[in-house]
């Protein structure tokens, strides 16, 4: 597989009509990886779809919603392996479930529940595992870029056979975070993927009010690494890109940027408004030509993989593990009221047992 | 200088429509005035306390900035030093420590390092406090770091007729302001508030409940917490004075002595943790130099010592059984 | 685990070479532990802390960074995280801020917020403090943000032996540990100090002089003058009790509280300025939980309410007459 | 005159050995120009030797040489007006002398006395003085460089025809600050220079180890700016790129980062040691083959402008002028020891008022 270095065309395999423009047999493939990788966008937004309605029956506080970026995000992580580490952002449910993540405990999280690998610590944009080397999103933005490069240099340091990507969005790379994991990660050639989703939008500042350049890609050079831009909505064009980087930075060839181009369909948040900001027709647009699960339909169709006899199949079979997965995390419980002293430190201090007594007084335990 | 049009000598107005009508009052009144931040412009930022604000004074003075608190911050500071007087946003506080460096090593040190020929008279202000389920970074209560800071002034109001006033009086001052206001009264509550300019003064407490037993001293939205607690207190006899302090630094040192020493008894009430806390500091003023008035303990009530949670929001909080819990310590003693 | 080779029991021994003993021993017994800063490689660090680590554990145990503290802590709550013990080093503690949203928004609440399953086992040693002739900014005492932020520990050492033990005790622990090397003091005393890895256990203060009649409660390189100020009242017939509390997060409740109801009079002494300050916080836990065996007020001395000033150095920070002063008012009261 | 964009040759006017390789005379310097410039390059080393002295003495705390760097202090000065603003960092006294600092006062600076502005309350780096547009310099490293591109949106705003310039080291470009400001100064069009002095070490830590790419001027274009190469030890070269850049600035065609390659002949501060890291040689081959000062003087000799015996004039009157400068620094008071509390804010706060009582109590004034 020869991916070629940055341009300003984005990288792609597949046209917007889904027929293939590049050689897709390079990538070796097969049928059933084909039908899983659709299999998982169908899936992904179906989650989405859900949680966007536990929002609206104000069942969920806080929900960023991953409906069209989900080629960027499934395609980048499917080429991660079990000892790779991975640090999403506040939008990556689609890369944190393809990497072991639950639906149910995606839902769980959505609702705070004690199935919730954060046990409703977080606001729920993302829990993290531990036993599948992938912490929770950051809050602030940007922060887990440096951490991420940290990661990379001790897998570097313990000579792990482990790599690590880091998702971003085009805002965070305003931040000095960005700058700093970027030139870390260059001096010390880590093995790590800086993976940063340009949808377009930062809540409601667009890219080019955010920098100068065109592409985020581009900025890649001033560290000295090599920078990928990829369409973020051709599925297979994103596999092949982060493909190509996570075997780079397996044989010691060091860091990459990589800058997936696409658009979000929802408002930035639950709490966001987007018909403040968004240009008219742009969405419908984006929705209509550039959908990423339409794209790799269309695609398994001029494979003759696909039928509507197949997508009705699908929808049913995933609707079903959605509806599933929402029950499993609805009958997990809450957490306790008590546990909130919990974890603050490896143990109890003895300010927090003074506490603990407090608070047990006030809920009468 | 132009005037401010004074149809109606009053609006009903939440914190948010205070404080966003302090801004256009000022912007109006003072041409040096400037804001920036992050979605500040068409968006009208995420609590619309900007809400058209770049349509009537434009983009060189609504500032839509990239997503960097260290850049809001730094260039509010070169923009205070020649001259203009920057009011920046932080989206919520939570996210203000990217730029933490250029509050506490510049602009809260840039008069005394340059023997007072350089200045800051910029305003930080943004969205502080839980109690909005937003979880450990849209709910904190930063203000101990900032109190810690010489050179920073500190302000917190509790309603929308201070919230206006301090505002404009943070703008006007030529020191930097930290303007901490409170999300989750936000729109809690409606008050008519002045048309046109008017100043809070910045370093004063005020009374929110006069009471003779105990001092409640807190700020921000503790203080309806705190006003909670005196009703749920007064059927048991307990007559509960509330001061809220409305500026942290410098706290208002007369008020507080005057309450301690008709009271006696303090119960200190902030929602961060209490260990390291700012409330620590009036604990510490009070005991040096009222201790001749206490007869009970100086109780704290706070967030627990922890981070923020998000589900476990409630058991987290300063409630009111918390508040009557320290209040009957002090006085039971 | 490899063992160290102990030829001689002790060596005497600087905080500077106390603390490097402590790197040494612990590189060597624990490969997980690595160090990262500026200038800590071929240059040693500008305090020569870390002078031959490079020769002796490598490029990539000792790892010279780019000029980026928020790298320097980013990285190493990334490799923390991983499985290393990584001891970052910022030259000056007043040039932590360019880093300090990583200490604060990650290193503390990654166990909190990720439910215990992700820790933090790091170090962040810096020197702090005044008295070096070193200005704004290399001379502060900035523990008050770190005491304020829930899940980080705080160190500070005030003699080679403690240093050697505490920071061995810091790297082991599991929690983020900000160690504060008091710079003033790092040649001013010699002692011996075993060889081979040993712990002084953190939470725990130490009495650095047993006295009766005043508790005088300080820290780091205060710790020296309490016991000047100490020498000095003695002839006047004071007997000053010092405790050194050695961890400032989590404090040590119980030493304080014995000393208080021994004494029933506290100074409290700290560098930095006294508003906001962590002395704020012992006043409070004291005026909460020991009112009772208060004879007098809690007296605070630290540094003025201003930024640390450069050629006011002496009037600046606290010196045996303010801390004797202090004393008298309490006693007198 | 047409400076050309980046290279990574960096742009000469002048060879090592002073004669010009490129046409000195669209520079449009007198005579009198050229022999003012020698002498504050002259000057500039007279003061900075004579400050290794004061700390060799004792009598100064701290002092961070300029030596080496000379051309590209001074050349890079000399363009801006009174009206500019000028940043500097905490080697830059060449600098800030020629924007309008008293060597008097700089010395007074080293002492700690009043005569300097900053009135001793700063180690010395560096004081700011309010009537020149010029702050005191951030002792943080990086810090000014987001408040200079904040002062020059000001000078748009508020449609000033001053520009403004802002030093930094090599280091500095690894802070989150160098990032943040580059790209808010790209974004507004701000008209700002950052001039980076790079003499190749963050104290011990060499550029190589500081980033991955050769030079730092090629880091503009990841901020969509236009960036320069200039040899700093050439001081037409840094003249002609700076007054190009500040022309540009005025003219409001917006930022530019400017490189200047340079080299420091001291070791970091007086608490450095520079024997530590510095490769063999290294150093006596920058102080013998290309040394500003001789540069220049070479120069001017090859214009006929110079000879033994001006040379020997000159130094004999610069070494008075710095004489007399000393002289005058220490004649001036220390501060007074209730001054410390002053300038914290506008006005004294109740507990500052309370602390000026304790303070006069304890000092028995
Ligand atoms: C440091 C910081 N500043 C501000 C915020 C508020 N905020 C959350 S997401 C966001 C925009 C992020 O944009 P981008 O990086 O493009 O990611 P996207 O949301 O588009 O996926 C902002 C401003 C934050 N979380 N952290
Ligand atoms: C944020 C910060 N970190 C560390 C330091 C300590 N320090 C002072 S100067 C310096 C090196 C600066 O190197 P460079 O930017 O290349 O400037 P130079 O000294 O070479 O002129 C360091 C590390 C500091 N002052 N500020
Ligand atoms: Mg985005
Ligand atoms: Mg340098």
């Amino acid at each position: 597989m020869q991916i070629k270095p940055f341009t300003d065309t984005p990288i792609k395999y597949l046209e917007y009509d889904g027929r293939p423009s590049a050689d897709v047999k390079e990538l070796g493939l097969s049928t059933d990886d084909y039908l899983r990788m659709y299999r998982e966008l169908v899936f992904a937004r179906a989650v989405d779809d859900r949680c966007y309605i536990l929002v609206r029956q104000g069942r969920s506080g806080f929900f960023a919603q991953i409906a069209g970026q989900e080629a960027s995000q499934i395609g980048s992580a499917l080429p991660l392996r079990a000892q790779d580490w991975m640090y999403g952002d506040h939008r990556s449910q689609g890369s944190l479930m393809i990497k072991g993540l639950k639906a149910s405990e995606w839902f769980a999280h959505q609702l705070g529940r004690m199935l919730d690998p954060s046990q409703g610590r977080l606001m729920p944009h993302g829990p993290g595992r531990r036993d599948l080397n992938m912490p929770p999103p950051s809050s602030t933005v940007g922060n887990q870029i440096t951490e991420a490069v940290g990661t990379a240099m001790a897998q570097h340091i313990k000579k792990s056979d482990g790599i690590t990507i880091c998702y971003f969005g085009d805002g965070a790379t305003s931040e000095g975070d960005f700058h700093v994991g970027m030139n870390f990660a260059a001096v010390y050639n880590s093995p790590v993927i800086l993976f940063c989703q340009n949808n377009q939008y930062a809540i409601s500042v667009k890219l080019e009010e955010q920098t100068h350049t065109k592409t985020i890609a581009e900025k890649a050079k001033a560290y000295g690494m090599e920078g990928f831009l990829v369409d973020g909505n051709d599925l297979l064009a994103v596999y092949a890109v982060t493909k190509h980087c996570a075997d780079k930075a397996r044989a010691g060839r060091g860091p990459s940027l990589i800058e997936s181009y696409t658009y979000r369909y929802g408002p930035h948040s639950s709490a966001d408004d987007d018909t403040r900001y968004r240009p008219k027709g742009e969405l419908e647009m984006w929705r209509t030509q550039r959908d990423p699960i339409m794209r790799f339909r269309n695609f398994l169709a001029s494979q003759k993989l696909w039928d509507e006899k197949k997508e009705e199949a699908l929808l049913v079979d995933v609707k079903a593990e959605v509806a599933k997965a929402l029950a499993e995390a609805e009958a997990s419980p809450v957490p306790e009221m008590m546990t909130v002293l919990d974890h603050t430190y490896a143990a109890y201090t003895p300010q927090l047992e003074w506490e603990r007594k407090e608070l047990a007084a006030e809920l009468g335990v | 200088m132009a005037t401010v049009e004074v149809e109606k000598k009053t609006t009903l107005s939440t914190m948010v429509q205070a404080v966003r009508s302090a801004m256009i009052d000022e912007m109006t009144l003072d041409p040096n005035v400037v804001t920036l931040g992050e979605d500040i412009g068409p968006r009208g930022g995420v609590f619309l306390v900007t809400e058209g604000l770049i349509d009537k004074f434009g983009k060189d003075r609504v500032i839509d900035t990239p997503l960097a608190e260290l850049g809001i911050i730094g260039a509010a500071v070169g923009m205070a030093m020649f001259g203009l007087r920057p009011v920046a946003e932080i989206q919520f506080i939570d996210f203000l420590f990217p730029g933490f460096d250029m509050l506490v090593s510049e602009a809260a040190k840039m008069r005394y390092r340059s023997a007072g020929q350089f200045y800051c008279p910029m305003v930080v202000r943004s969205p502080y406090g839980g109690g909005v389920r937003g979880g450990g970074y849209h709910s904190q209560s930063p203000e101990a770091y900032f109190v810690a800071t010489p050179g920073l002034k500190v302000v917190a109001p509790s309603n929308p007729y201070d919230a206006k006033g301090l505002l404009i009086s943070s703008i006007r001052d030529d020191d930097p302001v930290v303007f901490m206001e409170p999300k989750k009264i936000y729109r809690f509550q409606k008050q008519e508030i002045p048309n046109g300019a008017y100043e809070v003064p910045l370093g004063k407490a005020a009374i929110a409940r006069e009471g003779k037993h105990v001092s409640l001293i807190t700020f921000g939205a503790m203080v309806q917490l705190a006003l909670d607690a005196a009703e749920k207190l007064k059927p048991q006899g307990v007559d509960v004075e509330v001061l809220d302090l409305r500026t942290l630094q410098p706290y208002d040192c007369d008020a507080i002595m005057t309450t301690v020493a008709k009271t006696g008894h303090v119960v200190l009430l902030q929602e961060a943790p209490r260990i390291g806390g700012f409330m620590g500091e009036i604990a510490a003023y009070i005991a040096e130099t009222g201790i001749e008035y206490l007869e009970g303990p100086i109780v704290r009530v706070g967030g627990w010592d922890t981070p923020f949670p998000y589900a476990l929001e409630k058991a987290y909080m300063p409630n009111v059984e918390r508040v009557t819990r320290a209040i009957k310590k002090t006085l039971n003693f």
